[in-house]
């Protein structure tokens, strides 16, 4: 494998307001530090990209954007979201959560109906209103693209939707929380084609009203996508810059390596 | 050939010694049920027992064995329940879970006698609750416990870590998602633990001969307090089962028709085991396809 | 400061309910903890008083064969050797693990090898009932089948290790059974796909593959079902003949812990040596499963640390 | 505390105004006889309640004697067990129990004497063709040490010399089946638990039956013991008068396989030494 | 959902030796049938992709192939091996499945050591020879790439490799029995762009020695790896031809939609 300079990076200095940031991210699985020194700034109502080698800590990265790492991993830094640090321990993790939803690799719907997928976790937040709760299930459903194929069987268990369809149910369940920030863990991998294409369309339909930061393996789907990517390399950012840039003018050498396959 | 004559001799045997149980089990039920099945009759099991006389039946004993199952229940479920979720969900992988497990796993593999004779010493003597099904119940508890909880941590720990994921990057608490996501998927195989369970403490009897007693007194079953001596439901009164049942008039046979009371209430209880499954297997599905919207 | 700043620093009823949640576990748990040392606590006081009240020397008590707690010996020290009922305790143990085992073995490949839908089907509740049959019914069984029939082939009395065995061999089955389809369940199905597209027969896959990483799972089933023929008390005491003699063969009565501990406990008086020369022997049961229990954790190491590597 | 023996009497002394809980615990031989009476006392007493419960001689005799129950039954004397205080009890006994070696119905042994028996038990003579029997080897079946029946046959029959090691049970029901079942065997049975599928032994030519017991000529036999801590009161001194009185002495006992205390010719003492009453 | 004649098809002639060919295959699970009178000839030395949408029946086809179906499902119609009809039930299976190899999509090494791996099934086959056995694991571990990375740790735990090392070790494992034929499941889904470039290189190079047959999600694997390609839909069969010219010039609707993805 070939070896780079871990302090050749290039990191796009944004100016717009953000929808979260964070500063020195460390983290560490027991001994093993995973994430190194990380600082970016995700722009409000675009969609990041975060890509890299498997390994490179990309899910780790991610997944301390709203504390899931909590027990499983010790994260040092802080994470600005709405001026607020929300890696102090005192912060309110459930809040954090709420606003910063979460969809994984492998689709997770509960084993409920569909409706109990998308009103559980708002009837557990204190939404009783019965019209609310409709809007809110057609609206979540409409925006992750599935109404329209699952309205009449609203009743029936998630399990016996098709993969693609439960992820984009999962997409619709978090939503519906009306999150600020979206974290897509290579949501589409799993999925066919179609599937993922449908996929992608949902994630830029919903960047009119939230931030989408996405894990992807896939260096098509980044660059049809997103506006900006950032690629790490062994827990460490190399290259943080506009889409568009990154796959045609790549500033650091490891970055272009590993567009063109020729890495490692 | 080789591998594949290897391969079909080996089925053999193995199909050989599934045969071997199957009937062995074949063959003790059904010589249970063909001794007791022929006792059982609608007098047998709505009179009293009789020590002196035949024609005794089994009521007493029958109620107190349900009874005595539901109180150990409500004692065993919720504690184990608790633990099992803790060891499911919250412990960390440390020496204070390895005692807390071997703890349980002790408390699993006690003999029954030395947890007969404990419950003798220190529910019965020391803490004054006589024999009595509170007594039996509570150290019945003790094999449930380690039963029911690692049953219950084992259904836990087989539903996905992706839905506790789901749950809580929705901005659940852990305890929402554990006990409205997770419970309700480890349902049916919290479900077989119980069934299970309750196939011991329905058949215990040396750990009941010192706690629970091996008297029956009459009660009345129209009491309804359960503070009243009197009352069938008073659980501070001594109550034979039917396994202790069966080993009394076994071993004290006094009563002339022994046998006959003993055969048939060794298929009751074998019956009453049977129907508990499947009933129990029957409303656990029931329940876990309502709760989770499956056809 | 805005609504949802306010929000992200303070507590909700999520954090109460996880709090509660979580004390709730911790209660559950300590009581756990709690019953555990109190059974440890009282047993263990019970059974050294016999050493430290009664003066019985400890290795006398493990190693000597006579047991009359009511005489004295030549020096003057009361007679409780439990020797006779530890060698038979083992010995009964251990037999009826040999035979219970390939049994449970084979039953359990059957239901998650060879039919893994119509066979589990069949013998879950095979399985199920038989551990619903209560050890008393099995006593008797075995007094009225087993010892005659013991009696018809061996001569004697019918009493014995042997009889003994063959009753405990049927009640450790399911134990060992349904612990090791666990294990065989635990085996990634994709070992299976492998061998099996490497052209493998199914009893190769089963035999090289499948049983060799199930292997210390299978180790700790078969130790909880020791455990659990350790600890059997009335059906053995019905079959076993309860003579407190060195078993000369596996027909001849003996008796074990667990029904000298259950025929004589009635009989004695508290706080006299018979009956604390009794609580010694449930303190030999605690501690055997204890001991079982090391061995299973042992095993749970070893086995992690050999699939790792 | 649940079931212990504070009864509450009230200060009528009318038969059905007495109430309380009583807990009679010991004997198994005696316990059914107890139980029986309990009940039917009970249906003329019924703000009394009465819990029996077996464990044996020897927890009947701790347990009253710790205070925990207020009856404890017991087939032996208090004075002849190791660790009671046989002073601080008071023994009302309610009745007699004979006992009577039986063996296997095919040793084809009827009748044996005193020494005979003595060297079957103590493990000189082990073929049955030694007493007129078959040639068929002894199996000697015991109860359990310490148990009532046991202390009493060894009394009566042993003289002091030790049992030889042999089986040993701790009921009368599983004893009776064992001798019933296996050829060549011998034990002891109060006659209670005799039925036809075993044979009871004459010794010396008498026969086990009550009215040799009452004359002493059968020699083994014991009392069946109710002991209370100090004296009995309120409900339990009643239940212990009912015991005595002539609806259970001269109907249940009788039915049930005992013998009258009041039938007796002779009496025993604590040291087992008989006299004439 | 768009539908599609199923009677549209297009299937290539083709006259060169075949490795394997399957003449009317029909399989069912139980009640459902997942795949529909399909007859394919796949070409010696070729590499052979199949595509298609999540669940139209890909997997179910080439499972068939080395019998992997027996018990899970029914399937009927002749699959011709050297002139065998090995779907024929009287057919030794064992020895078609060490005729036919197969890779699935999640890396499956035994928890055995690395040369463990590759030489139990050899051992099992009853080769013992020191030499030979030696031999054949440089041979399989070079052929699969391997070899360079784990030579000096033949005898560590294999399950301590990463991801898509551990599926070219099963590769290699599977090449060890020196098959005719080897079947690839998605061998590449659950790996990052670099395993997942090793292993087309491999696959590449093995086709001199064998046929390869591989079922992918990944439009551009196929099109980069395979010499031809079979559009799967539904269970049918929609068409096969020659890599390039299925994606060029797709003959049939229902392929050109799901290769432009604008299917479904
Ligand atoms: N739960 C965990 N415990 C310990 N180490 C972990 C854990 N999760 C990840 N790691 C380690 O942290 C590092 C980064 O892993 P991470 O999953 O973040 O990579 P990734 O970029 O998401 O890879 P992939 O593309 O395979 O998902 C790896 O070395 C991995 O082994
Ligand atoms: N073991 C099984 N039992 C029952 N039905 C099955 C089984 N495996 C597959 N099927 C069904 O057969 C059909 C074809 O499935 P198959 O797995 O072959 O599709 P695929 O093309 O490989 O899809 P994917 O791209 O998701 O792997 C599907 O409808 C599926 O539900
Ligand atoms: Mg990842
Ligand atoms: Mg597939
Ligand atoms: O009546 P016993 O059980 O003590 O013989």
């Amino acid at each position: 494998m070939k070896t780079y300079d871990f302090n050749d990076k290039y990191i796009i200095d944004l100016k717009s307001e953000m929808a979260i940031e964070t500063d020195n991210i460390q983290v560490s699985y027991g001994k093993n530090q995973a994430i190194f020194d990380t600082s970016l700034k995700f722009p409000r109502f675009k969609i990041i990209s975060l890509i890299g080698a498997s390994g490179s800590g990309k899910s780790t990265y991610l997944r301390c954007l709203n504390r899931m790492n909590d027990k499983i991993a010790t994260v040092d830094g802080k994470i600005m979201y709405r001026n607020v640090d929300i890696n102090d321990p005192k912060t309110n993790v459930y809040e954090v959560r709420k606003h910063i939803g979460m969809v994984f690799q492998r689709p997770n719907p509960f084993a409920k109906s569909i409706r109990e997928n998308i009103l559980f976790a708002l009837k557990e937040n204190g939404i009783h209103d019965k019209n609310e709760l409709e809007e809110r299930l057609e609206m979540s459903l409409q925006d992750a693209a599935l109404w329209e194929e699952v309205k009449d069987e609203l009743d029936t268990s998630a399990l016996a939707l098709s993969g693609g369809q439960q992820q984009r149910l999962c997409i619709a369940r978090s939503i519906a929380m009306k999150p600020d920030v979206l974290l897509l863990d290579e949501p589409a991998s799993a999925l066919d084609p179609i599937s993922t294409s449908k996929i992608e369309d949902t994630v830029q339909l919903l960047s009119k009203n939230l931030t989408v930061i996405i894990v992807t393996h896939n260096m098509q789907q980044a660059s049809r996508i997103s506006d900006y990517t950032a690629f790490f390399h062994m827990g460490h950012i190399i290259e943080y810059n506009e889409t568009r840039k990154i796959f045609t003018k790549p500033k650091i050498k490891a970055t272009d390596d590993y567009i063109s396959g020729d890495f490692g | 050939m080789h591998p594949k004559r290897t391969d079909k001799i080996a089925t053999g045997i193995i199909y050989a010694v599934v045969a071997t149980v199957v009937a062995i089990l074949v063959f003790l039920i059904g010589y249970i049920l063909y001794n007791g099945v022929p006792d059982i009759t609608w007098h047998f099991l709505t009179s009293q027992a009789q020590s002196f006389s035949a024609g005794g039946g089994i009521r007493d004993q029958l109620f107190n064995s349900l009874y005595l199952l539901v109180l150990t229940l409500i004692i065993s479920f919720p504690i184990a329940m608790g633990a099992g979720i803790y060891l499911a969900e919250y412990a960390k992988d440390n020496w204070i879970t390895d005692v807390i497990r071997t703890s349980i796993e002790v408390l699993s593999s006690l003999p029954s006698v030395v947890v007969g004779l404990f419950g003798y010493l220190l529910l019965v003597n020391q803490l004054n609750m006589g024999f009595s099904i509170l007594s039996g119940a509570i150290a019945l508890t003790f094999f449930n416990l380690p039963l029911l909880t690692r049953n219950i941590e084992e259904s836990l720990n087989s539903v996905p870590d992706l839905q506790k994921e789901a749950g809580i990057s929705l901005g659940l608490s852990d305890w929402k998602t554990i006990t409205k996501i997770i419970v309700p998927e480890g349902l049916p195989g919290i479900l077989t633990g119980v069934i299970l369970s309750s196939g011991r403490v329905f058949g215990e009897a040396a750990a009941l001969i010192y706690t629970a007693g091996q008297s029956a007194p009459s009660v009345s079953y129209t009491n309804w307090n359960i503070f009243n001596a009197n009352s069938f439901l008073n659980p501070m009164r001594p109550a034979e089962t039917l396994a202790v049942h069966i080993w009394k008039v076994n071993t004290e046979a006094v009563t002339p028709d022994a046998h006959a009371i003993s055969s048939g209430s060794s298929a009751v209880l074998i019956i009453v085991i049977l129907i508990f499954n499947l009933g129990a297997r029957f409303i656990g599905n029931h329940i876990y396809k309502k709760m989770t919207a499956a056809k | 400061m805005d609504e949802i700043q306010r929000k992200l620093q303070q507590n909700s009823k999520a954090t109460r309910e996880d709090h509660l949640g979580r004390t709730i576990c911790y209660i559950c748990i300590g009581l756990i903890i709690a019953l555990v040392t109190c059974i440890l606590y009282f047993i263990a006081s019970k059974g050294i008083a016999t050493f430290t009240k009664d003066h019985v020397n400890v290795w006398q008590f493990l190693t000597t064969s006579n047991w009359e707690p009511t005489s004295m010996d030549s020096k003057g020290r009361p007679m409780v050797g439990a020797l006779p009922m530890i060698v038979t305790s083992f010995s009964v143990t251990l037999l009826a693990a040999l035979v219970a085992t390939p049994f449970a073995i084979g039953v359990a490949i059957f239901m998650t090898e060879i039919s893994a839908k119509r066979g589990a089907k069949l013998l879950q509740p095979v399985i199920e009932l038989l551990v619903g049959i209560p050890s008393v019914v099995y006593g008797f069984i075995g007094l009225s089948l087993i010892v005659p029939f013991i009696r018809h082939i061996f001569g004697g009395t019918g009493f014995g290790i042997l009889s003994g065995t063959l009753v405990l061999f049927v009640m450790v089955l399911p134990t060992i059974t349904s612990l090791t389809v666990d294990s065989l369940k635990a085996v990634p199905m994709h070992y299976r796909q492998a061998s099996l597209a490497l052209g493998a027969t199914r009893w190769q896959t089963i035999y090289k593959v499948i049983l060799r990483s199930a292997t210390p799972g299978i180790l700790t089933a078969i130790i909880f079902g020791m455990a659990r023929a350790f600890g059997e008390a009335l059906a053995v005491q019905m079959v076993i003949g309860n003579a407190i003699l060195m078993p000369k063969n596996l027909v001849s009565p003996a008796s074990t812990l667990t029904s000298k501990l259950t025929t004589d406990i009635g009989n004695t008086v508290m706080g006299t040596l018979p009956n604390d020369a009794l609580w010694s022997l449930a303190l030999i049961l605690l501690l055997m499963s204890l001991f079982f229990n090391m061995l299973v954790r042992f095993i749970g190491k070893r086995g992690n640390i050999k699939n790792a590597s | 505390t649940g079931c212990s023996n504070n009864s509450k009497s009230s200060s009528s002394s009318s038969d059905s105004s007495a109430s309380g809980k009583i807990t009679a615990v010991g004997s198994t031989a005696l316990q059914p006889l107890v139980e029986k009476a309990a009940s039917n006392f009970q249906k003329d007493n019924s703000k009394i309640s009465i819990t029996v419960q077996g464990g044996g001689s020897g927890t009947g005799l701790s347990q009253v004697q710790d205070g925990s129950v207020a009856l404890g039954n017991s087939d032996i004397f208090a004075e002849s067990k190791d660790g009671i205080d046989a002073k601080k009890l008071v023994d009302h006994k309610v009745a007699v129990v004979g006992m009577a070696p039986v063996v296997n119905k095919e040793t084809g042994v009827k009748n044996l004497t005193m020494d005979q028996l003595k060297k079957i038990f103590t493990g000189k003579i082990t073929n049955w063709k030694d007493v007129g029997g078959k040639d068929q080897e002894i199996t000697v079946v015991n109860r359990a040490e310490g148990s009532g029946t046991r202390a009493t046959f060894e009394d009566a029959v042993l003289g002091g010399d030790k049992a030889v090691k042999s089986q040993e049970q701790d009921s009368n029901g599983t004893v009776q089946k064992i001798v019933e079942s296996t050829p060549g065997a011998i034990s002891y049975l109060a006659f209670s638990y005799i039925n036809d599928k075993v044979q009871a032994v004459s010794i010396n030519d008498v026969k086990p039956t009550d009215t040799n017991v009452e004359t002493n000529d059968w020699p083994i036999w014991s009392y069946e013991h109710m002991y209370t801590k100090g004296e009995a009161k309120d409900a339990t001194a009643k239940f212990l008068k009912y015991m005595d009185s002539s609806a259970v002495q001269k109907g249940l006992v009788g039915k049930m396989g005992y013998i009258s205390i009041h039938d007796m010719k002779v009496q025993k003492d604590a040291k087992g030494t008989v006299s004439n009453k």
